[in-house]
């Protein structure tokens, strides 16, 4: 497969451009994307992304909850990784206010964060690979994330919008005997990540299907505002939980996978690597849990003083950050703006699918890994 | 007239009806297959272990309200899933069971040309079918599935040429004697052409990871998305014939068909219990299976990549395999 | 009527080849006039076996492969030929397609 | 008697379809049409012995060069009726009354040969004796063998000419068909 | 239709609090405004009549915005930023510091020149562009603050941008610089109504093509008929604030749902 580009004008003889709709009803969109796709024969020469099509406000929503309220709303955007979102949510805003969290909380935030983690990559595996045709993995992977499911509900009683932190910390402490779930679990999941490279990582038919496919160079992925593991893919050393550092994570010990040709194949790649980062950030962090309170001293109201501040986190998906202004008067924040990861990846999707065959843009798409409840908000 | 008509009536309502059932059994065994390959139980509610299901289904599939879009073209439209049916129900007509006349309808002498040529009206049914439902997405997709069958096609009928250039017969109760008075299955004399074969078997009956003309993830549902009920239930049955008899090709041409393993060796000979129709559909099922397995394991080419297997890779060995073979026979 | 003789094919074959020339002459796209022509290959084809038969001579019959040879090539070109003329000129009608250039 | 009743139902059946293959409106029809008139000639190649060409008239054309045509009329699908267009210097009829000439000159010919002689003589330069086929005894039994002992022999040299044909009409065809080579 | 509105506009006076308005609000609006009696709420409306309504939240009086904390005493400016000081001389109207965040306030008519100079000079580099994104501030004359968000992968710093534009400045688009806020300035402009000139493609992104109105800006109208709200917010918002409705000043119950 020679990657070409994209030819600057067809000959104006061409007649035979199609254009087809792929969305918002389609099996591998991943929700409700639709892609308005200029097809040259097989080659598609254009995409447009139209999204919008679960668009809930849910930044307008936030300026009329209160603070502690719009925790829940967070759990719906990226609806694979809520926990993450949560994460990033109450961060910012004890950073507004200046709220230290102890340190039990903020390693049990680690556990949590890289639980969800290790969750939404096994749902991106799985739908991934299925939208390159291998069936089976999707239900092994969707297997183990019933694992980590399970854990998070006894953790919290949610097994989707976990609600699962709070400002200052977290509302519940783990419950007796979790911590080894969570070890027992990561025995479990690394063999499973075997199983699962065994049919997918040196298959020649995956290789070919992914493998110089959507390449995109490091300086043009920056450009793109791409983050997370595509941006990684490309091989920029780009990770929010090293570069700046929150909860746990400058405690830890793990490592940024790094692909090295930036295509479909190196972000699968750095993926599974990611699942055994994850899986070896989560054993430091409960083995190294400390005793102590789960929320810090937080007032009662809480009222954060006039101010604004960015806030980013790195989720399964990229760079989650959140914008938020207080006006330091009413209980509910002025202004909440969220920068959603899948967002700025799809922005790049243009760029991906251009020059490639139509059975590359369902490749493609898995390979950005958005949730449409995120990318609409 | 009881010889010329009565008899040969018999068969052929006796071998429809088999195909017919085995393919529902063939459904039920695919869904439960890739259960267990995945870890899952399959379908489990309708009878003992869901063996009824293969009974469900159909009736699922005949009751379901049969919608012709209204800018379908459609006479076409109702004729394309005939068009597909009817070629790889004719194929049986030459398949033989056993060595007797009785296993079989007729044994004409040109019999593995006409299992290709009859084949190879199957394609209609797809394209029609695309065309008339007048929509992109099936227009694309039977585009794409007619141009892979063609394709496939050159290399599987270039393969079997080495193999008739073995036997110097057509016919495939010929072709089957060839390989009982050899001693040897064809798949040990010609090796290259069993993986030929098989994999163009699996590209023209449209299994994964051929599956492009099907791909629901790409093409929503491929050249059959418009259809629905009995038409798409027709659509479905042609397809799974279509395996058995990909899967009956495979082994009357490598496997011996109705023979059992080593069909000279003395110390196998108490093997002759199992009567030779025996042999002959567990084999296909092993096939099947296969097909099956398959599936379950490995994801699905990109139409180019496929479009350059065929024709890089396939038809290029077919080529080789068959000259080597010639040379082979000429020198021996 | 009951006896059929060489020349009922003859005729068949005749009758056939006269639908394929008034398709050739009467249609106005290139595709049909095509199908047309393969008609009119088809009714030689007929009479060729027929002969064959009647003669019990393969020769018929070997021309009758080579026939069809000649008729895939010919479809093989005639068609690319329509298919990059309708590139250019979004037609098959027969009667637009009469400049030597364009 | 069975002979007659096949040979005049292939008969209409095969005039019918031709006509319809001329006369359908849309083309995809037409093409169907030719298929089945296709189909219906190889069984008639199959009341004459014919059965390995039978099988490739199936093969060649009803299963590769009708394709081919289904695939020109679905890339040029014309929505709008095909034919808008006359040249006014048309003038079809004239041609219809020609070739119903030529049908009756060859029905002509046809009464006039039979009437005239008792049919030609089999004086075919078919088999030699020296065939291993020589036990084959008629046509029907071994015509596969008989055909392809033929083709490589007495009409080897046409025989390759043919796949110089094939050759030279792929290329053609692709350098055709290919946009951007 | 009148009627609807009118007895609609009775529980919407009563908190005049915003409320999202998206795609979902014409199912959700009707229940929830049958509720209270019509001319009770009514009287509690102020009326103010002209587009920019003030704001919705505190009625007795408008939300100031913020101060732009200034860096506190004795603490010493980034390189970043003396660097874009230097570099775009007069370009950065103030520069700001809040809990650990650096802020630099430039000018509208600056902003492409500060932009180029902070992706392009060695001890900037910021060569991603994590956010664009606004802030509506109604009663202020330059309603709008629009702020980027920028990050440098190479040097590992941030710096957030802001300038203030009201609402017919015309906002250089940056996707010459940073092809990433392209979809970013497309929402900016989705939601807020800012304008964006030399944008490629500006068109709405999460709400439909033919939506009326700017459902971030703070006198969106958060509650009323779906259909009217769709074709036009800004006639609802006429409608409900017709002066013979205005009562005394609107409480400021910030009723949480």
């Amino acid at each position: 497969m020679t990657l070409e580009a994209p030819r600057a004008s067809t000959t104006q003889f061409d007649t035979d451009e199609l254009v087809i709709n792929m969305g918002p009803q389609h099996p591998s969109t991943h929700g409700v994307l639709r892609v308005v796709l200029k097809l040259d024969g097989e080659r598609v020469i254009d995409a447009d992304c139209v999204i919008g099509y679960i668009h809930r406000g849910i930044e307008k929503l936030s300026e009329n909850r209160d603070w502690t309220q719009i925790i829940l709303l967070t759990d719906r955007m990226d609806y694979v990784a809520a926990a993450t979102n949560n994460l990033g949510y109450c961060q910012t805003v004890e950073k507004l206010m200046q709220i230290e969290v102890p340190r039990r909380a903020r390693y049990l935030r680690t556990v949590l964060a890289e639980l969800q983690r290790i969750a939404s990559h096994c749902l991106w595996l799985g739908t991934h690979a299925m939208d390159i045709g291998a069936m089976t993995v999707l239900l092994y992977a969707f297997r183990e994330r019933e694992f980590v499911l399970d854990l998070f509900e006894e953790f919290c009683g949610a097994r989707l919008t976990y609600n699962s932190m709070r400002i200052g910390g977290l509302p519940l402490d783990i419950p007796p005997g979790w911590d080894k779930k969570v070890l027992s679990f990561c025995d479990l999941m690394e063999g499973k990540l075997n199983d699962y490279e065994t049919l997918l990582t040196n298959n020649r038919i995956w290789l070919k299907r992914t493998r110089d496919v959507g390449v995109i160079s490091g300086d043009e992925a920056i450009g793109l505002g791409l983050c997370g593991p595509p941006l990684r893919g490309s091989g920029v050393p780009r990770d929010v939980r090293k570069d700046e550092p929150y909860a746990a994570y400058d405690e830890l010990e793990f490592n940024v996978p790094l692909g090295t040709r930036g295509d479909t194949y190196d972000r699968y790649l750095i993926r599974m690597d990611e699942f055994r980062e994850s899986i070896r950030l989560v054993r430091q962090a409960v083995e190294g849990i400390p005793e102590g309170p789960i929320m810090g001293k937080v007032p009662r109201l809480i009222k954060p003083p006039a101010g604004e501040t960015y806030h980013a986190i790195e989720s399964p998906k990229g760079e989650l950050g959140y914008f938020i202004v207080s006006d330091g008067k009413s209980t509910n924040p002025y202004r909440f703006r969220v920068r959603p990861p899948s967002f700025c990846n799809l922005q790049g999707l243009k760029r991906l699918v251009t020059g490639h065959l139509v059975a590359d843009v369902v490749a493609l798409i898995g390979t950005i890994d958005i949730v449409l409840g995120e990318v609409d908000r | 007239m009881l010889e010329t008509i009565v008899v040969p009536l018999a068969k052929i309502v006796v071998l429809l009806n088999a195909v017919l059932v085995a393919v529902t059994f063939l459904v039920l065994m695919e869904r439960k297959v890739i259960a267990w390959a995945q870890s899952r139980l399959g379908p489990m509610r309708v009878g003992p272990y869901g063996i009824l299901q293969a009974i469900a289904d159909p009736i699922k599939l005949i009751l379901k309200e049969d919608i012709t879009p209204r800018k379908a073209d459609k006479y076409v439209f109702t004729l394309a899933p005939i068009m597909s049916l009817v070629p790889a129900l004719v194929v049986f007509a030459v398949v033989p069971f056993g060595p007797d006349p009785f296993y079989y309808l007729s044994d004409i002498n040109v019999g593995l040309l006409f299992i290709i040529s009859v084949t190879s009206i199957g394609v209609y049914g797809i394209i029609l079918g695309g065309w008339a439902s007048n929509s992109k997405y099936p227009l694309l997709a039977s585009l794409r599935a007619s141009a892979q069958l063609i394709s496939y096609e050159i290399a599987v009928t270039m393969t079997l040429v080495s193999v008739i250039l073995t036997t110097g017969t057509l016919s495939l109760v010929g072709i089957v004697e060839a390989q009982r008075e050899g001693g040897l299955w064809f798949a040990f004399v010609q090796p290259v052409a069993l993986m030929l074969v098989f994999i163009g078997g699996l590209a023209e009956t449209n299994r994964a990871p051929f599956d492009l003309p099907e791909a629901e993830t790409e093409l929503t549902g491929g050249f059959h998305t418009e259809y629905s009920g009995m038409r798409f239930s027709l659509f479905f049955l042609a397809e799974y014939a279509n395996m058995i008899v990909i899967s009956a090709i495979v082994v009357i041409m490598f496997f011996g068909g109705w023979l059992q393993p080593f069909p000279n060796v003395p110390a196998l000979a108490f093997l002759g219990f199992v009567p030779p129709w025996i042999w002959f559909i567990g084999k296909i099922f092993l096939f099947l299976y296969v097909f099956i397995w398959i599936r379950a394991t490995l994801p699905r080419y990109r139409y180019d990549q496929l479009m350059a297997l065929g024709w890089k890779v396939l038809i290029p060995v077919a080529i080789g395999n068959l000259v080597v073979t010639g040379i082979l026979k000429v020198a021996l | 009527m009951l006896e059929i003789t060489p020349l009922h094919y003859s005729l068949l074959s005749a009758a056939l080849f006269m639908i394929g020339v008034i398709g050739v002459l009467v249609r106005r796209n290139v595709i049909i006039i095509f199908m047309s022509i393969e008609l009119i290959l088809n009714a030689v084809n007929i009479n060729l076996i027929a002969l064959s038969d009647q003669l019990q001579d393969l020769a018929g019959q070997v021309f009758v492969v080579f026939v069809i040879a000649v008729a895939a090539a010919e479809a093989a070109v005639g068609l690319g030929i329509i298919i990059a003329f309708y590139r250019n000129k979004e037609t098959v009608n027969i009667d637009e397609i009469q400049i030597m250039r364009w | 008697m069975a002979e007659a009743i096949v040979f005049w139902t292939l008969a209409v059946l095969i005039l019918g379809l031709g006509i319809a293959v001329i006369s359908a409106r849309s083309a995809v029809h037409s093409v169907l049409f030719l298929v089945v008139n296709f189909l219906l000639v190889a069984v008639l190649y199959v009341t004459l012995n014919a059965e390995f060409v039978a099988v490739i008239q199936v093969l060649v054309y009803a299963g590769g060069i009708v394709v081919l045509y289904l695939f020109v009329v679905m890339l040029v699908n014309l929505k709008k009726a095909p034919e808008r267009y006359a040249d006014p210097r048309r003038v079809p009829w004239t041609g219809t009354l020609l070739a119903g000439a030529v049908l009756a000159e060859v029905i002509a010919i046809g009464v006039y040969s039979t009437v005239s002689s008792d049919g030609a003589a089999a004086t075919g330069g078919g088999l030699g004796a020296d065939t291993p086929f020589s036990d084959c005894g008629s046509l029907v039994s071994c015509n596969t063998e008989q055909l392809g002992w033929v083709l490589y022999t007495s009409y080897l040299i046409p025989f390759e000419l043919a796949s110089m044909l094939l050759l030279v009409a792929m290329i053609g065809a692709i350098v055709l068909a290919k946009r951007h080579l | 239709m009148a009627d609807e509105t009118k007895s609609q506009s009775g529980q919407d006076g009563a908190d005049s609090r915003p409320r999202a308005a998206g795609a979902g609000s014409k199912v959700a609006e009707k229940p929830a405004a049958a509720g209270k009696p019509a001319a009770e709420a009514a009287a509690r409306k102020p009326a103010p009549k002209p587009r920019p309504k003030p704001k919705p939240k505190a009625p007795p009086e408008p939300p100031k915005a913020p101060e732009d904390q200034a860096p506190p005493d004795g603490m010493e400016l980034p390189k970043m930023v003396t660097a874009v000081q230097a570099g775009a001389p007069g370009a950065v109207q103030q520069v700001s510091y809040w809990v650990g965040d650096w802020t630099v306030i430039v000018a509208v008519d600056r902003l492409l020149d500060v932009m180029r100079f902070l992706r392009d000079d060695d001890s900037t580099s910021f060569d991603y562009c994590s956010d664009v994104t606004a802030a509506d501030w109604p009663p202020r004359e330059k309603r709008f603050d629009v702020v980027y968000c920028l990050y440098s992968t190479r040097l590992r710093h941030r710096l957030r941008v802001k300038v203030r534009v009201g609402e017919q400045d015309p906002v250089e688009s940056v996707t010459q610089l940073w092809p990433a806020a392209d979809w970013l300035e497309r929402e900016v402009y989705d939601q807020f109504g800012i304008d964006i000139v030399n944008h490629p493609d500006l068109r709405r992104i999460l709400m439909p093509e033919q939506w009326q109105g700017y459902p971030q800006r703070k006198d969106y109208p958060l509650e009323g008929p779906g259909e009217l709200l769709m074709e036009n917010p800004q006639d609802w918002l006429r409608v409900r604030n017709l002066p013979d409705e205005a009562g005394a000043g609107a409480d400021a119950d910030v009723e949480i749902e």
